[in-house]
């Protein structure tokens, strides 16, 4: 199967052979949803397997996820010709004072091989800049990292900006980073928390059920 | 200046609390020179520093100096060094830190003069060059700001300027999670030790002129990052210990341009520089997992000359705020040193080896700060004449260790690991010995979104 | 069973990790058996416990005992013991105590299955007899409640139970804060003793009958409070040495009906027991900072087999939560331990002897912790008969020793803290050798309304 | 003066000179108030000075508050009938739950040797036994302790129980305890805090006066 060998290639990291599997599939009439879920975001999830699993680490992951890449850009067209959705959006950045994103950018990453759209807006993000991305991008969830116990606070600041705006109501939000705790998350009303990069994946998931 | 030689070249003098080059401060307190003492590093609880919440933020500070200089004297201390890790609020705005250095100043001078307590203030503005997108370097407001910021805080009261900079770092991170030798190699041999140079004659200048010590850098958000990564399964733990040895060319230069310790806390590379330069070095290691956890707890007290928590919030815990508690440990763990060196350099030995003994087999990245081990690579890396060549020299020397180490059955490393050590020296044996050949391959694989070349002189 | 001779009489076997009478749990963790082994301990952050908030507490402890096994896999420790010190609410209710013990064992079996880590449950129900005031300490709901509380637990897969024991609680609080010698004897020597006979042949009946270890009790009540308010220069520290000395007989009194060691970690007359006993005991110092400051951070290192945080709050700091920070402090310290002792029994004793030079000149309560300190009194004491006479002599040793220490320039202490060596040795040569004459003088002086003696069979 | 050897008797304890001294005072018309505050406060604040620099310990202060009991006891009669007031009236507990008591006791004493009135309600005190004893007694200070990070919680639940009750405005309350922070005395709207036992004096001075 066709498909097998895509999901092969990623979980391998293959691009150039996930790209030439990806165009044989198409021109084979194979719907472009099984190629992406069957295929491609089915190759990501052995990837995290593997992973958990502690066969694979973040290189290899990198690896994959830029071999999944690849053949996105071939069934892209095709995807938004036939309106398939994909598993959400993610806008993400570290808060207002924050230089740190190796935190973020591994959920990002993560995030990206679960088959979510990211939107990564970098460090240092104030309140008006995730409300800007948030109309311009209209993401399912809100994804916000701080590192330090002085800059944490801003998540709380740039929730309450959102309330203000008017668009709390139409994204979830997740929160993370060192100094960050679900008790916080709650107190702040964040709707997701995740401890580490590894677990953003499964809340974001889940917020999205939920 | 340029090592070309061991200051350390026996490993029975290669111990803590003593080097070739110790540093006394103002007021007599001798770094290096026998004893290790404890340094205590603590930060706000969670709060947003504005021009409103400075009060509290004194507050803050004033509580938690006072605090640990109850506790340290309470406990006879021998000496006491406290390091200020300024915010980067603190940073971007140098008067808020230097109020702050004051305070920290004002509590450690009347402690000593009611205790006899003796003490030591480092002070270390945060690189906040990162602000600008792709940070500038050498120019700009945040440049300014930065070495305004070291002005003000010599000015009053610090005993010794520090940072922990952050020149290559914006590729540096990517390198790390794609487990990518030569773009790590790049950022820290070229471009790390570039800005190296720079930042250090600078720091050395204002230090002079502000009668301070010039102590020293750290390549913690280098190869720390990759600890830190490595702890949690993200990356292999060989590619962070050869991460480990890769920084220590680029953590020299700052040495090289008029750096004369104590090193940074946070530096693991400390060892390296304290072999090389001979002068004292701070490390943190069990008593530092309130900032990070570590497979490296015991194997970093081998040879320090001051001895640290890293950096701890001041929260509540059952017994007394966090940074009491913490300075509460620090000085069990450094009695423990001074009472066996105090005994002599066979027993000061014995304690060093056992806590080698304790962590090296057990993880590459303590294999790598085995004392042996630190001064067979060190001797090579000084082998070499420049930033570059010596870091591509720490990448053969750390991966043939590790090889040896882990044919000789004295590491256990998995299968990935070694498929990782495998891979690794591979891609070390493709790098140039020259340094323009080895910048023009890899130049073509520069993310130039993230880093202005220009800030670097390239 | 009534000890008369010392289980471990020489000095050079008076070690850590190693005693007589090792204990082997029933999945083979061995206690004493030439290892020392962290014992973790941790309890809730800041939320009230009720009914509805069940399920948030069982998600706590789960995430904690997560962190802290897998923190401990991360770091190959070679053995963890936990302890589960109930909450007066989860001994007030014995089922949520129970169940807490279930998910505790769960992640403990799944951790051994797993990763092989062999490991122990401690178990230490709330002495809630205190709620009644006077404490009912052989009757009424509370007595009835905190032994179904030691059933529960152990049924639902304790390995060890445990209490802190509070006979004599309710007078000796003030015994302290007025320097009040006789009283705490009384409270300790008297009153004390009875009640631990009277739940120790319970405790022992019941852990027999459900298959677990009756470990032991801690006279954690009477003398760390007297050590916190030392710290505090509340009384002096020769009152707090003394009355650490006068819970031996005390805390002995749980071995001699069925005890078996571990003893308890907060149980500084712990040395004491091992030396008298031969049971292996658990001990804390710096690393229990979290939960206490001490003068004894390092010499409490000197002779344990489990070696213990005390207690650390779930709280967040930078490095991961408190509990897994704690447990890793824990793993790098008996790390340490184990090395030295692989070595040979001559470097154990270095490292404990360092240990002790480290902290026991600077405190008469790091003194009284002297292994040689603790033999010589540890003989005086059994040469003793009974409880009273027991704690009447440990008054005498205590005070003749300190003295000692004192006139050779071994401990430094200031004119207060003389004055008060003295007073305190004045009070004991008042102290009559005959039990009920002790007692019939003591009595008018003791607050009835604070106490039901007739819970004391007086 | 007889004042200053009051002030001497108190500050060594010696509870039978101190009677003798009060009583000859009270002969020779010297009035009560001065006594009190000349004599017998302005020795225990004496001994709070030794205290504070180490010379005397806990014991010595016990001994010099029972000595200054003991001057009381003749004292107070004439008091009342003078309507002379004392320093404040605090009403101490420890919360529900909790069974902690030596800490409070500590502070209990040392607000007595500075001339307060205590009312001790000892350990385990529900909000009800609280609001009780401020309608009965007319504390100007509640003092709350707590040692366990599981009843800590109480004192918010107390204080709400004040608020709801209508007691809340006519007292001050102060909390302090092993996990007590002067952050978590803001967060639950306590007007005092203090670290230890020792400062415990100090805030309550302060309350009253501000
Ligand atoms: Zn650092
Ligand atoms: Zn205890
Ligand atoms: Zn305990």
């Amino acid at each position: 199967m066709i498909i097998d060998d895509i999901k092969q290639a990623v979980i391998e990291g293959d691009a150039t052979e996930v790209k030439k599997l990806v165009a044989l599939a198409l021109e084979q009439q194979v719907p472009a949803e099984e190629i992406l879920k069957n295929g491609m975001i089915s190759g990501m999830g052995e990837v995290g397997r593997l992973f958990e699993e502690g066969e694979y680490f973040v290189p290899e992951m990198l690896i994959a996820a830029r071999a999944m890449q690849g053949g996105l850009g071939i069934l892209r067209p095709v995807l938004v010709e036939q309106d398939v959705k994909s598993a959400g959006k993610v806008v993400l950045g570290t808060v207002k004072g924050d230089l740190h994103d190796i935190g973020k950018n591994l959920v990002g990453m993560m995030l990206e091989g679960a088959g979510f759209q990211i939107v990564d807006l970098g460090t240092d993000v104030s309140p008006e800049k995730f409300i800007e991305a948030i109309r311009e991008h209209q993401p399912d969830i809100v994804g916000m990292s701080a590192l330090l116990t002085t800059t944490m606070p801003n998540m709380d600041k740039t929730i309450k900006a959102f309330n203000e705006a008017g668009v709390r109501q139409s994204v979830k939000v997740m929160v993370g980073g060192a100094p960050v705790t679900k008790k916080y998350a709650g107190e702040i009303g964040a709707d997701g928390f995740a401890p580490d990069a590894n677990q953003a994946t499964a809340e974001a998931k889940k917020l999205l059920v939920g | 200046m340029n090592y070309s030689s061991l200051a350390i070249p026996r490993l029975s003098d290669f111990l803590f609390g003593v080097c070739p080059r110790p540093l006394t401060l103002k007021n007599g307190l001798v770094i290096g020179g026998g004893q290790v003492y404890p340094e205590i590093n603590f930060t706000l609880d969670s709060m947003i520093i504005t021009a409103e919440s400075m009060p509290q933020v004194y507050e803050q500070y004033t509580q938690m100096i006072t605090g640990v200089c109850d506790r340290a004297v309470e406990l006879h201390a021998p000496g006491l060094v406290v390091e200020f890790e300024l915010l980067p609020d603190l940073t971007l705005v140098p008067e808020w830190g230097a109020e702050v250095t004051k305070i920290l100043r004002s509590t450690l001078d009347e402690t000593e003069a009611k205790h006899g307590l003796k003490t030591g203030l480092r002070v270390t503005p945060n690189d906040i060059r990162e602000f600008a997108r792709p940070p500038l370097m050498r120019q700009g407001r945040y440049v300014e700001d930065m070495f305004r910021s070291f002005e003000l805080c010599a000015e009053a009261g610090a005993d010794m300027l520090a940072i922990e900079s952050t020149g290559g770092k914006e590729i540096h991170d990517e390198a790390i999670l794609n487990g990518d030798l030569p773009m790590s190699v790049f950022a820290l041999g070229v471009l790390g030790s570039r800005d190296m140079a720079y930042l250090w004659e600078r720091i050395t200048e204002i230090s002079r002129r502000c009668g301070v010590v010039p102590s020293g850098d750290s390549a913690c958000g280098f190869a720390n990052t990759a600890m830190v990564l490595a702890e949690q399964h993200f990356i292999p733990r060989v590619w962070a210990a050869v991460i480990r040895v890769l920084t220590v060319a680029r953590s020299l230069v700052a040495f090289e341009h008029g750096a004369v310790g104590p090193n940074k806390d946070c530096a693991y590379e400390g060892p390296y520089i304290k072999a090389i330069t001979g002068y004292p070095i701070a490390l943190e290691g069990a008593e530092a997992s309130v900032a990070h956890l570590s497979p490296i707890g015991n194997i970093a007290k081998a040879v320090p000359d001051l001895w640290s928590n890293e950096s701890v919030q001041n929260v509540k815990l059952l017994g007394a705020m966090a940074p009491t508690v913490s300075v509460e440990q620090l000085i069990y763990a450094t009695r423990l040193m001074n009472v066996a060196s105090a005994r002599g350099a066979k027993e000061a030995g014995m304690l060093r080896d056992w806590w080698v003994e304790s962590d090296s087999h057990l993880d590459p990245q303590a294999y790598v700060l085995r004392p042996d081990v630190v001064l067979k690579i060190s001797e090579e890396i000084i082998a070499e004449p420049t930033p570059y060549k010596r870091t591509r020299r720490s990448a053969f020397a750390a991966l043939e260790v590790l090889r040896q180490a882990n044919a000789a059955g004295e590491l256990n490393l998995s299968k990935m690991e070694n498929r990782w050590l495998e891979r690794l020296s591979r891609a070390a044996e493709g790098l140039p010995e020259d340094e323009d050949e080895f910048i023009a391959g890899i130049l073509p694989q520069v993310n130039r979104k993230k880093i202005a070349l220009s800030e670097y002189g390239l």
